[in-house]
């Protein structure tokens, strides 16, 4: 992916005018001639690239109204999970999106959530329907992100209570991204899927994903999501991210983004928490 | 004709012996034949009207521009990546074949190192090379240095890949020209040393077209190989044609469908490949004499 | 009346539009040292390797024994055997090439087992103790673990003859045994194949070694252009030649 | 010693004669030599003592469970691969070779396509058939099936890999037989028919034994690289070495240390396979005379 | 008195412990043909490849003209020379190898014009018109064009001797140039080295062709052991040899 502008992303900015460069006094002298930021690629719809080669997305917007705010220029880069956190570390990048917030990061990184992660589990709309409870996943086989949090919670949470149950544990297959499993599961090598709602929703709303359905339990909350800024002593961007943030909250800017990419139940409850403690 | 008399022929052998002879005919290789032909039409049939198969979504992105973009990427780093490489085995070939103790330890430790290490690695650390080096220069380590520049200034990720891939291949291609060198008779290299030739003049002249006879199938190999590799070079964020594939499909989820648009394509590049493979082994064959060709492929067949 | 081993009748080769071999006829009988001379590209090498199906004939015939050699008569004409027969029959037949053609990756021993051991399935003690009886009567038995590279020319090609000996073939083909041999290991060759001679081995032998065919009294048959031109002992070629062409051979060779 | 009157021989040659000679010194390989180890200690000194690289936590995932299972998956995918690569290859070469024009465009078209498309679309392709036929079975297309069983009942993820990797494994091999079985002298074949031999004994006795000389090195080179290329499974669901790091690093954001980890693991196993590699070349190496080998690497060192 | 063109002086050559040359004196002088002979293991090729440092003496210096072939004085040792200083030095000696050598991936005359166009430099035009005048000379002009191995076996040396000459040696040094060749096809080639002798072109020659060496009068040196045991005419060592290695060695070869 290149990277671009996000100003320039956002074909048109949804910053009302009264809010453009309202914080440019805040913003840190070193980071006045504009931020790197990177963001992962190819997870719609985060970030994601249209057939003409744009690089668009929820991230793509946010960070785009972040700069209206702060009157400032942010680039984006969108890059792999390896680059986002090398790039961090080196200081190639100022901050970095997408990642997900633990308490173990916290004590390495300054986060700042902007999204709240929740998982649902997904199978073709013909499949039985499956109990909400999460007993009705013991003894099916579901695939998975490699990687993700939600391989920790089933084993640690759900398993034990299929136990306790007397059921046999949830069969899990770890699968590189999230298009392996939708092949996994239209081919029935898998039952389901345990995956991302964001993703999953976006999903289900385009062509491909007519055959999907939500199926048992949804909206399995584990943790937000957010940015993360390397922790050093002088570390003086994430406050003014957080401010910008705030502001974009209060006026609707970010409710109404939410709503163009369909992710209104992912966004957070009140203002945005620099350093939120995590349920893990 | 003029038969001499030679002892014991009698009428029922000169009958025989009148008869013109024929090749066996190789049944079991028509089976063999005809079993795969139909298998093959079977397959390509059973593809072209699989409900799974969506071909308009395939026509559709066969010439999207981000694919042909990816195109072009592949072909760049292939070929830049290809000439470091083959450049570079073949000086370290020549370290391994060398009577310097030194210089075949230094190649096969050289060797050993970038054929064990996955270029994914390679390729993530020379690109956040930064991250271990945040200046390059010329100094001693701890001291400052006498000359230094940004890293990240000097190193682009498409630097990084070809550096990357140039430096495995290069590991590998060693292998290959190290063998196809040991195979060219001692003879050669002393009847250029004889004419007063020099090391260079010889390999270049003499040596190395030689070598190349038993060097060109398995360096297209290789070459072929990397076309395909590249798509690794997603990972410092440079596009190449499977990886565009996959970005697509990572928001529209037509899996199937450009997986296959990137086959046509590769396929189409390896075709290209190929035939250059199959020209190249044509004019090298200088000695293949027709003679013992013949023989050699009527006695592979008697086993098939 | 002698007894038929190998007998070629009107056989004829072509390579594209040459015709190599034409209707060449040759008996050879038991016990007999036929020794094929001409020119080069007479078409010697071809006959000999038709005599084993190593060439394959385009028209005619040739018997080992009674037996069709690597065909078997389908309607008006001659179809091969499968390969398997083919082969059973070529282990009545040795072969000694000029370039020895030794296993390089197999010791002077292993060479001369091979072939009973694999294919006539002969126990291995057994195959070892008549290998290292032909080793020994090729003058070679200090040499049995030599790898051939190990081994000089001469040395290298009495392996040859002692591996090519080891089926207990009915008749040994030579193909110029000894041309590839710095001069002072011809003889020693020449000597083993002398040895062979003298024990009633039936031989076929392309040379240009006029003295030692002259001494085993073989039965010379002078090959040019693809044809047999004349027959009979080596004196009778050499000293009162029917044809012009063998006279100005024997002058260039002798 | 009694000198022969020769004739001009005056005395100051003969004072030179008395001298010993010695080879000329390689300053410039010397010279190369040090650059060499020295860069290399002063980059292995700041990998150790660099901050960005923490050793503690390398040493922690180095036997880490999952990294342990991964470097299982790894070798059982490669092995098993390698047997069906090898094996087919060995099939597709000698079709390539036989004098059948059937059984060659056969051979040609089935190498052109599996170097060509890449080994993740072919491992998603297996992987997923159920997709294209819910039943695999013995019929015709479009009518019932006479045979049929559930296609996810036979094709495991691990088999799906075993395939696509030997597929393309075989593939990539048959070139490399096939340039090494050509390489081998007309001679040999000739010389094991005469003695009577089938052509199935001929290559497993005579001809084999002696290519290989020359496939080794290619051949493992495809074995390290595939070694390496097995992290692709992850796409269906098993995880090797590399992937696993790369799994446990999304969690935990220790990249360098946990592809430091996988690369410790890579140089371990390739140094074995080294080792195998460089033993199996000695073993098969017996013609390379000791006077040709001599001269050769003579002839190498005054170039380099 | 005669001129001196190519001398060794004491060399000694060792393979490991095995001593290969002792102490060998030969002076060949401008216009000379010396024919080395000998049994098989003498020594004679070792020899012969010292005169152009094809093998490095381990002491013991080789002289061409005046100069120290391979090596200079350094110190109380001979250093050798670099890569580039012994290349030159080699142009001046051509050298034709028992099996030939031509490379086979180069025409007849391809390989003729390959050392003056791409070392001496000479113009293109100039290189082909000698080469043509060489390949002429030894009856192979109508096959220029030739690749090696659509050539036969007398045909490639007698292109190896072309191309051996393109350099205008002053000396050309022959391996056995006869013994890898069919019979028919020697006197082809030892008549175009006859041609050469009459020319006085100066030749060192490693060969068991006696005859050929008593017709153009050569010297004959016999070498045994690494040593050189005697020389003089080919008639005096045949007829009345001093030592009886060497009359043993003519007997078996003659
Ligand atoms: N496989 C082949 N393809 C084409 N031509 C061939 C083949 N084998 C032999 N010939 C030709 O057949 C003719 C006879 O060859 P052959 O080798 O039998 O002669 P020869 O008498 O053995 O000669 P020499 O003494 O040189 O070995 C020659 O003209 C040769 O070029
Ligand atoms: N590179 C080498 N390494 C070890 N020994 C060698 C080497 N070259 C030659 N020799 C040995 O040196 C001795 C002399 O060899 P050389 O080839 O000079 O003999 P020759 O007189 O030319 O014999 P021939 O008539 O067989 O060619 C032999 O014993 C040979 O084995
Ligand atoms: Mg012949
Ligand atoms: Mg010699």
């Amino acid at each position: 992916g290149c990277a671009s502008t996000a100003s320039e992303a956002a074909e048109e900015s949804i910053v009302p005018a009264a809010d453009q460069g309202a914080l440019l006094d805040s913003v840190p002298e070193e980071f006045a001639d504009g931020i790197t930021v990177a963001t992962q690629a190819d997870i719609a719809p985060l970030t994601y690239t249209t057939d003409e080669g744009d690089v668009v997305g929820f991230d793509q917007d946010l960070l785009a109204a972040i700069s209206d705010v702060l009157g400032v220029e942010i680039t984006v880069e969108p890059v792999t999970f390896e680059n986002l956190i090398l790039g961090l570390e080196s200081g190639t990048y100022d901050f970095v999106g997408d990642t997900t917030i633990k308490n173990e990061r916290l004590e390495k990184y300054d986060m700042l959530s902007y999204l709240t992660s929740s998982y649902s589990v997904a199978t073709l709309a013909s499949a039985p329907a499956l109990g909400d409870d999460v007993t009705a996943l013991c003894g099916t086989s579901m695939g998975v992100v490699t990687g993700e949090l939600i391989s920790d919670y089933v084993q640690t949470a759900i398993d034990p209570e299929c136990e306790a149950a007397g059921l046999e544990p949830v069969g899990l297959t770890e699968y590189k991204d999230f298009a392996s499993n939708v092949l996994a599961v239209q081919s029935e090598n898998v039952e389901g899927m345990i995956v991302d709602t964001m993703t999953f929703g976006y999903f289900q709303s385009g062509d491909a994903g007519a055959d999907f359905a939500f199926n048992g339990p949804s909206r399995m909350t584990l943790s937000d999501s957010g940015y993360s800024f390397l922790q050093t002593q002088e570390q003086v961007l994430a406050p003014v991210i957080q401010e910008a943030l705030t502001l974009l909250v209060s006026d609707g800017v970010y409710a109404e983004l939410l709503d163009k990419y369909g992710l209104t139940e992912s966004g957070i409850e009140g203002d945005p928490v620099l350093n939120p403690e995590a349920t893990i | 004709m003029a038969v001499l008399e030679t002892g014991t022929t009698d009428a029922k052998r000169l009958a025989l012996a009148e008869l013109n002879t024929r090749p066996r005919p190789a049944y079991g290789r028509y089976v063999a034949a005809t079993v795969a032909v139909v298998a093959a039409a079977l397959f390509i049939w059973s593809l072209a009207i699989n409900e799974a198969v969506d071909w308009s979504i395939v026509g559709r992105y066969l010439f999207n521009k981000r694919i042909l973009d990816g195109v072009v990427v592949t072909i760049q780093i292939t070929a830049l990546s290809l000439l470091l490489g083959f450049s570079s085995g073949l000086v370290i070939a020549l370290m391994r074949l060398s009577d310097s103790r030194i210089l075949q330890t230094l190649a096969t430790v050289w060797v050993w190192f970038f054929r064990a290490v996955p270029v994914l690695v390679i390729l993530i650390l020379v690109n956040n090379i930064a991250l271990l080096y945040p200046e390059l220069g010329i100094g001693l380590p701890g001291l400052p240095m006498i000359i230094g520049v940004d890293t990240n200034a000097v190193i682009s990720p498409f630097l990084a890949a070809v550096v990357a891939f140039g430096a495995n291949e290069g590991a590998y291609a060693s292998e290959i020209f190290r063998a196809s060198i040991k195979s060219v008779p001692t003879g050669q290299f002393e009847a250029a040393k004889a004419l007063g030739m020099g090391s260079t003049r010889m390999y270049w002249r003499i040596v190395l077209p030689q070598a190349m006879r038993i060097a060109v199938p398995p360096l297209s190999n290789n070459t072929i190989n990397m076309l395909k590799n590249t798509s690794l070079v997603s990972y410092i964020g440079v596009s190449d044609l499977l990886y565009t594939a996959q970005s697509i499909y990572a928001q529209n989820y037509e899996v199937i469908a450009l997986l296959l648009v990137a086959c046509l394509w590769y396929l189409l590049l390896v075709s290209i490949l190929s035939v250059a493979q199959s020209m190249i082994e044509r004019r090298l064959g200088f000695d293949r004499k027709k003679k013992q060709k013949a023989v050699l492929s009527s006695e592979v067949t008697s086993n098939a | 009346m002698p007894e038929t081993l190998l007998e070629a009748v009107g056989v004829t080769k072509r390579f594209g539009d040459d015709t190599v071999l034409d209707h060449v006829n040759l008996t050879v009988n038991k016990g007999d040292i036929v020794c094929l001379l001409g020119p080069s590209g007479a078409g010697k090498t071809t006959l000999l390797r038709c005599l084993n199906h190593l060439e394959k004939p385009n028209s005619g015939a040739v018997f080992l024994d009674d037996e069709l050699l690597g065909y078997r008569r389908v309607g008006d004409s001659l179809m091969e055997l499968p390969p398997r027969l083919i082969a059973r029959q070529r282990q009545r037949i040795g072969m000694v090439f000029q370039s020895f053609n030794l296993f390089p990756h197999m010791s002077a021993l292993e060479n001369v087992i091979e072939a009973p051991t694999r294919i006539a399935r002969v126990p291995k003690a057994e195959a070892v103790a008549y290998a290292r009886e032909l080793l020994d009567s090729v003058g070679l038995l200090h040499k049995a673990d030599s790898m051939p590279h190990e081994l000089s020319g001469g040395q290298q090609q009495r392996v040859a003859i002692a591996r090519a000996l080891a089926m207990r073939p009915e008749v040994v083909l030579f193909d110029e045994p000894t041309s590839a041999l710095d001069p002072e290991f011809v003889g020693e060759v020449l000597q083993v194949m002398q040895k062979l001679a003298e024990q009633g081995t039936t031989m076929v032998i392309v040379t240009h070694e006029i003295g030692f065919a002259r001494e085993v009294s073989a039965r010379a048959v002078f090959m040019e252009k693809g044809r047999i031109l004349e027959e009979g002992t080596v004196e009778s070629l050499t000293d009162s030649p029917r044809h012009e062409r063998t006279r100005d051979f024997f002058a260039k060779v002798l």
